[in-house]
């Protein structure tokens, strides 16, 4: 069963219709490229997801149930979590504290937590983010403000907070945009390694050298629709995504 | 049926007055994302300042209407000038500026033209218009009629000119505004000056008919905030509809029922509006 | 002619245009192409004042305009596009383009403009009446390049003309722009669809994380295996 | 600096008189006021309920004393409950709403219960209540009368040093970060999870039962209490206070609240044209100090650095 | 200009009030051979109710400087000087209070409040610290206040007997209107009006209150013109609304009678009505530049010179509470040099045993039935008729009287607004 699939997803503004019959889903354990030119209706679709917007029409699927009413936290808390474009981030904070901020939402632990934790799941917690910080590459600049990172940092903190938040499914919003060639490798390395641990990787991006190496499926919008869909190499042969991409010559 | 015409009217000229109120406030939150606490004390300074020159001067009532707006308007170009233009993006510090500015206006309007709120302004046009058994003074249909002129004038130079035009542009899209060669400065200016003679117009014509006394201003702000959540914050259009749907009802809650219970009518009415549409009724739900 | 000169330009800490060095004649349509987040609309805001550079400087037909407000901008003959068309959406489609001629006094010279628009977009002047909002993507872009032409503009910017609309459309834009360079205009042009601009363009450059990466006349950069291993990583 | 403070307001009654003590009580429960107000402001949003949450307290203690001879503990969390109780029925449709949308839905639940306090004799009618004996202590020979302001002024340190300890506790505990969060980034706060409408209703409810326990140290400071102490004028004040000493550090907004109204207090020579001064100081201070007195004081180091927020991508609401 | 005149003496009242307060922060200022003795205004000077605070204590300092002239009060062959401190209690309750401890710390021996919601604060105080205070609300009388007391104006008292001559002189009179602004004045009044109707054969055809933010009076005028009254009673109201309520009435063609304690404007009200319809209005007020008034207002040491000096003082500032401040001193004042004592439980005592001249003549203490306490001096009260324009006194009633036989009535009208003692919250 796919993990998350997306049936006649529309979305119109007014009288701009932006998503337009949008239909495909994501198999688990797969890094899933979502492309297209400059106003495709990629941000939309995103936002259509992760439930920033209600469809107009449509329906969203995660694991089979049926999520389109639920707001964007409750999809949150069933592993559909997402990043942002640019950076979004806390930026007074240290890149630790970001890190501990995206497991706020758990709610397992007892109710006396919201006035003193316990040191028992304190540790826990602090054990959890230094692991993701591991992970990431972020261990060094613990202490860090978010916002003295370098760009490429921040990227990547943005990914450590949406990883804290135990995602199952991880949409991420252009996430190589403004990164230099080095930074990108190791954010492919990372989110290859991500896809390894089980989680499910739905990527939009930009950067067609970068989505060409790391998806393994590929669905192309155009105009609010779905061009195409298929490995890196039908979608990099398919004539109607080059034109797409570099336009039609007039 | 008398009753009844003499109620219409009289929620005419409440809506026609609170319209005139509230189009300058929603001009300005348009313009400048402001929430300008002190424009009940720029409709206290209309009605001083048309007892200063048009009363206590001898000018005569027209000469004070027009000396009201002239110094509203000249003390609204002035608070942005001054104050407001330092904080452009700084909302709660333009706030508290406001608030600081309603505490001046108020303090002084009580220290120069005391404390007892005795002071008169005759209308313009004295009389009663009497048809069979009604009564209506001629004054009320003035405001009706020059709150209607002054909208409609209103409406004409946001429509026509390049004035209106700049402004509107500026309410809706600041940097392409910007793009145009618009000055944001200036036109900020202009629209708090227009912004405060339309409450100092509304204050002017008021004078005759309501109490005069710096505190004057805190029902009309209070009325007006309501008005402008009603109609959606920011839209002119929202904003009279608002005005005149809120102050028929509240007319009418008041004359069948009594004031408080129309005040408190007035707030859940609101409250109603907001629930089923937060955005008010013509407010646009803000994009992202 | 406009010429950067070692431009750059920081969103707080994060640097958008790196050293950034380009010139472009007059009289012509040119490019700057690149991918998303690029640089490219920074550079355009920056031309027009809207955004000040940490370093650097833009020279307008010889002289430095890097200070000047976007009013004292317009007024030199520099009209912009903006990326997203950012017409107004409650200003009726004759406001927004009057509004174009802002810092215009000569009213006759004005009114011949508007004229020259409305027959140039026959579906503008058809819509003249409507708010800018009911307008389909691609007549607001026209709306748009219209109501930066109402400023009498030497030199016009214009950031991702192309973006969202259909082929057809895509087509036309290149017809409008060609049309707006035939009237003695320069334009520059900042686009992700590198086709399009390239074929328009006469002279180009690709810009790569806030830098220039290649530059030169378009007609060569169309072939060029970099462009497009830089858009499609084929 | 808490040491200090502390020392210094439990040295008032001894250094001044009672008119200083009096006027320490109000700045005191004040303080809880506004540290109070900070939780909801900790998440983004102004409110003009507070001081008419703070009446519910006040009311519910005027009516337990008068019709139920309740005691002082048991006015005072009654007070606290029916305050929050009423702010989580009102936190239901106010809490659609976001900016200023919200802050004029709250002016308008408010108001309007406040209007139903005037128009219903069972709270008192326009007169309210008055006549609210002081509590009266006697622990087995040892008797405590706080109609002694002295006295009464160290029963409500007390009361509101407990409820600043537990508002403490409360920023720096998971709540507090989850609103912090709220407010810094609504919208990144949603997508890892956090309900942030529901989150800012429990701050809401939670800011209500401290305005509740105001409300109710209120009502038996002054014996009083009356419709008109809950007008829109007080809830402009709270705000004022809250910006002028600034909301990022839990300090700000109580030197805020105590500089402004000691400023107040201090003004009394003006006599008539006191407002105007003080409109005056207001002006200035946010023309010079725009980020609040809490920087300029530069406490900031403590905690939570810097002020620059990222703009907000997208949000649910809007506003 | 007038204006530029007024503006400057207010500028010169301020620079006193300044000086006075100042004195005050001193210690001991070397005066002359005259002790001083403090009373305290403690009135709302800032806001919207500084309306009845400010003109209260500027007439509380005119009273002072006449009575230290003329060598001030005499205590057991000791002469006092009086000097007036005020406090802005900006009519909120933390703000009284702390007022009131101020004035204890400054050992002000008499306090005077408008009443309402600043005393309501004060009740638990002024027992423990016996702070002597006079009230012009009555309705603040309560059976645990022992301090308190409401010496001058015993408002609504006079209503009654204005409704027993307006039936004398017109008997053809049959129905009333009332309207109030919606506060415990207003509620109180009204309740006092309406069994003054009941008692006298009127019927009440509408009634209602209006919010204190009301701004325009035309609706509730119309609504109450709908009942078409032959009497319309505005009570009680700020003058500045009685002002606009009279003109709307005109306006929309009312022809009865106008009922209104104060009729404060009255000059305003004829040039906006006529002197024709404004015949015949009753009011409980003379006004002090009447050339009578020294003797109809017989308890108060040369009212008429009084009022001058106050409007050569402070022009246009003149309202009921410039002389009902100085009315509560002249009680006071009376009390001390009989007593020969500021201490208030001798004091309190003696003016019980010997209940002074009240304004406008012999008086007892009273108000046992309605407020549970008897310390409401009441004493004759004047009705007033508007002749020609200007007001007149033409009958002088006896309050308590008329209440001792409508009793019955007054206390199920009261009872309707929960303001008995045992209904009071």
């Amino acid at each position: 069963m796919p993990i998350l699939s997306l049936h006649e997803v529309t979305k119109a503004f007014g009288g701009l219709v932006a998503v337009n019959r949008a239909t495909f889903s994501v198999e688990p354990g797969s890094i899933h490229g979502l492309i297209g030119p400059n106003g495709a209706g990629k941000t939309t679709l995103f936002s259509l997801i992760t439930g920033f917007y209600r469809p107009t029409m449509g329906r969203v699927e995660l694991d089979g149930e049926d999520i389109t009413r639920l707001s964007t936290s409750a999809r949150a808390r069933k592993g559909l979590v997402r990043t942002f474009q640019g950076t979004v981030l806390f930026s007074d904070l240290t890149v630790e504290e970001n890190i501990a901020n995206g497991m706020l939402a758990e709610s397992s632990s007892p109710w006396t937590d919201w006035l003193f934790e316990s040191p028992a799941s304190r540790s826990s917690r602090q054990e959890r983010a230094a692991a993701i910080m591991d992970y990431a590459r972020l261990s060094d600049l613990r202490n860090v403000g978010a916002k003295d990172l370098s760009h490429g940092q921040q990227r990547v903190l943005g990914i450590a907070i949406a990883l804290a938040a135990k995602p199952r499914l991880l949409l991420l919003d252009e996430p190589f945009t403004g990164m230099t060639a080095s930074e990108k490798n190791r954010l492919a390395e990372m989110l290859r390694r991500i896809r390894e641990d089980g989680a499910t990787i739905v990527l939009v991006e930009h950067d067609m050298r970068t989505v060409m190496r790391l998806c393994d499926v590929i669905t192309v919008l155009n105009f609010g629709s779905v061009l195409t869909e298929g490995t890196p190499e039908q979608v990099r042969r398919h004539p109607e995504v080059m034109a797409a991409y570099l336009g039609s010559a007039a | 049926m008398q009753f009844l015409v003499e109620t219409v009217l009289n929620s005419a000229m409440a809506s026609a007055s609170t319209a005139l109120v509230v189009v300058g406030l929603a001009l300005i939150f348009g313009v400048m994302r402001i929430e300008n606490f002190a424009h009940g004390e720029l409709y206290m300074v209309g009605a001083y300042a048309t007892w200063l020159f048009g009363t206590s001067f001898g000018a005569g009532y027209w000469v004070g209407f027009a000396a009201a707006i002239l110094v509203t308007a000249v003390l609204g170009a002035a608070i942005e000038i001054l104050l407001l233009r330092r904080l452009r993006n700084n909302p709660m510090g333009a706030l508290i500026v406001t608030i600081g500015v309603l505490l001046i206006l108020q303090t002084g309007a009580a220290w120069f033209f005391g404390i007892n709120s005795n002071l008169l302004v005759d209308a313009p046009v004295s009389g009663v218009l009497s048809l069979g058994g009604f009564n209506m003074p001629w004054h009320r249909i003035v405001v009706i009629a020059a709150a209607v002129l002054i909208l409609t004038a209103l409406t004409v130079i946001l429509r026509t000119t390049k004035f209106g035009w700049a402004l509107r542009a500026v309410a809706q899209d600041k940097d392409a505004a910007n793009l145009q060669g618009i000055s944001i400065g200036r036109i900020s200016m202009s629209a708090m000056a227009l912004s405060a003679a339309l409450a100092g117009a509304a204050g002017s014509l008021m004078a005759p008919i309501v109490r005069i006394s710096p505190f004057m201003g805190q029902p009309v702000i209070i009325t007006a905030f309501i008005v402008i959540i009603l109609g959606g914050i920011g839209s002119m259009e929202g904003a009279i509809v608002a005005a005149v749907i809120y102050s028929t009802f509240f007319t009418f809650v008041s004359v069948y029922f009594d004031t408080t219970i129309a005040n408190v009518a007035g707030l859940c009415l609101m409250l109603a509006v907001l629930i089923v549409k937060p955005s008010g009724l013509m407010g646009k739900a803000q994009k992202v | 002619m406009i010429e950067l000169r070692n431009l750059s330009v920081h969103y707080g800490r994060a640097i958008a245009v790196n050293d950034v060095s380009l010139s472009f004649p007059s009289g012509t349509v040119n490019c700057i192409i690149g991918s998303n987040g690029a640089g490219k609309s920074t550079i355009l805001r920056t031309i027009s004042g809207l955004v000040r550079p940490s370093s650097g400087q833009i020279v307008f037909e010889g002289e430095p305009i890097q200070n000047l407000t976007p009013k004292q901008i317009v007024e030199r003959g520099i009209a912009h596009v903006p990326e997203g068309r950012h017409v107004f959406p409650e200003l009726t489609v004759e406001e927004n383009l009057k509004i174009g001629a802002y810092l215009r006094a000569d009213a006759a010279a004005v009114k011949r403009d508007f004229d020259a628009i409305c027959g140039a977009f026959p579906r503008l002047a058809e819509r003249r009446k409507q708010f800018a909002n009911t307008l389909s993507g691609g007549e607001q872009q026209m709306l748009a390049i219209g109501r930066a032409i109402m400023a009498a503009p030497r030199l016009v910017l214009m950031d991702e003309p192309s973006m969202g609309l259909s082929p057809v459309m895509v087509a036309t834009m290149g017809d409008i722009i060609r049309s707006i360079n035939a009237e003695g205009r320069s334009v520059l042009l900042v686009e992700q669809n590198a086709n399009v601009a390239l074929s328009l363009s006469e002279d180009a450059a690709v810009l790569e994380q806030g830098r220039i990466s290649l530059a030169g006349k378009a007609a060569l950069m169309k072939d060029d295996e970099h462009v497009r291993v830089a858009y499609i990583g084929v | 600096m808490t040491t200090t403070l502390a020392i210094a307001a439990c040295a008032v009654p001894f250094v001044a008189g009672d008119y200083y003590t009096s006027f320490a009580t109000e700045i005191a429960i004040t303080v809880l006021m506004l540290s109070s107000y900070r939780i909801v402001v900790l998440t983004g949003e102004w409110s003009f309920a507070h001081v008419v949450l703070q009446g519910a307290g006040a009311y519910t203690a005027a009516i337990m004393v008068k019709d139920h001879g309740a005691s002082f503990p048991i006015s005072l969390v009654a007070g606290s409950i029916v305050a929050a109780a009423i702010a989580a029925v009102l936190s239901m449709p106010l809490l659609k709403m976001r900016g200023f949308y919200f802050l004029m839905g709250t002016f308008a639940a408010a108001e309007a219960i406040r209007l139903l306090w005037r128009k219903f004799t069972y709270f008192g009618g326009t007169r309210g209540f008055s006549g609210i004996s002081a509590p009266y202590f006697d622990f087995g020979g040892v008797q405590i009368d706080f109609g002694r302001s002295a006295n009464y002024y160290f029963l409500t340190l007390a009361v509101v040093a407990a409820c600043l300890v537990l508002l403490w506790r409360l920023e720096r505990s998971r709540l507090g970060k989850v609103w912090k969060t709220i407010e810094q980034q609504d919208v990144l706060a949603q997508s890892v999870g956090i309900d942030t409408r529901r989150y800012r209703r429990i701050a809401f409810v939670i800011a209500a039962a401290f305005a509740g326990i105001a409300g109710v140290l209120l009502a038996y400071a002054f014996g009083s209490v009356t419709p008109n102490r809950f007008s829109l004028n007080f809830a402009l004040y709270l705000m004022i206070w809250a910006i002028v000493g600034g909301t990022r550090t839990f300090f700000g907004v109580i030197v805020g609240g105590i500089v402004l109204m000691a400023f107040d207090e201090s003004l009394r020579f003006a006599e008539q044209l006191r407002p105007g001064v003080y409109g005056v100081i207001l002006i200035l201070v946010m023309l010079f100090w725009p980020q609040g007195l809490e920087r300029l004081i530069g406490w900031t180091g403590l905690y939570g650095r810097g002020v620059s927020k990222a703009a907000p991508v997208s949000s649910e609401g809007g506003a | 200009m007038s204006r530029i005149n007024l503006h400057l003496t207010r500028r010169q009242a301020l620079v006193g009030a300044v000086a006075t307060t100042s004195a005050l922060a001193m210690p001991s200022v070397l005066r002359a051979a005259n002790k001083i003795v403090k009373v305290g205004a403690l009135a709302p000077l800032t806001g919207d109710l500084a309306l009845w605070g400010i003109p209260a204590k500027n007439g509380a300092e005119v009273w002072a400087n006449q009575v230290n002239k003329t060598g001030g009060i005499n205590v057991k062959g000791e002469r006092y000087d009086v000097q007036v401190v005020s406090f802005d209690g900006a009519y909120v309750a933390e703000k009284t209070l702390q007022g009131a401890r101020a004035f204890v710390d400054q050992d002000v021996k008499y306090t005077m409040v408008i009443g309402g919601d600043d005393w309501s604060a004060l009740q638990d105080f002024s027992n423990r610290n016996k702070m002597l205070t006079s009230t012009l609300y009555v309705s603040d009388l309560n059976p645990t206040s022992k301090y308190l007391l409401a010496p001058v104006e015993v408002h609504p008292f006079y209503f009654g007997l204005g409704v027993e001559y307006l039936r004398k002189v017109e008997p053809n009179l049959k129905t009333a209107a009332l309207c109030a602004q919606d506060d415990i004045t207003g509620r109180t009044s009204l309740a006092y009006w309406r069994a003054g109707f009941d008692a006298h054969g009127f019927e009440i055809v509408s009634d209602a209150y209006f919010d204190n933010s009301t701004t325009d009076f035309a609706p509730i005028v119309s609504s109450m013109l709908q009942a078409k009254p032959d009497t319309v009673c505005i009570d009680t109201t700020y003058p500045s609304v009685a002002l606009l309520l009279v003109e709307q009435l005109f306006t929309q063609g009312y022809k009865g009678r106008i009922l209104h304690a104060g009729l404060e404007l009255l000059p305003d009200m004829v040039a906006r009505t006529s002197k024709e319809f404004m015949e015949g209005s009753i009011a409980f007020f003379p006004r002090f530049d009447d050339p009578n008034i020294n003797a109809s207002a017989n308890g108060f040491s040369d009212a008429a010179g009084f009022y001058k000096q106050f409007e050569k003082q402070f022009p246009k500032q003149w309202n009921n509470t410039s002389w009902e401040f100085p009315g509560c001193l002249e009680v006071w004042k009376q009390g001390v040099e009989t007593a020969g004592t500021f201490e208030p439980d001798d004091l309190l005592a003696s003016l019980k045993a010997n209940p002074p001249k009240h304004i406008f003549g012999a008086a007892r203490w009273w108000g046992k039935e309605l407020f549970g306490i008897d310390n409401a001096l009441v004493g004759n009260w004047p009705i007033v008729a508007v002749k020609n324009g200007s007001v007149e006194i033409v009958e002088i009633g006896d309050q308590a009287a008329w209440f001792e036989a409508h009793k019955a009535i007054v206390e199920k009208r009261f009872r309707e607004e929960k303001l008995m003692p045992d209904q009071k919250r």
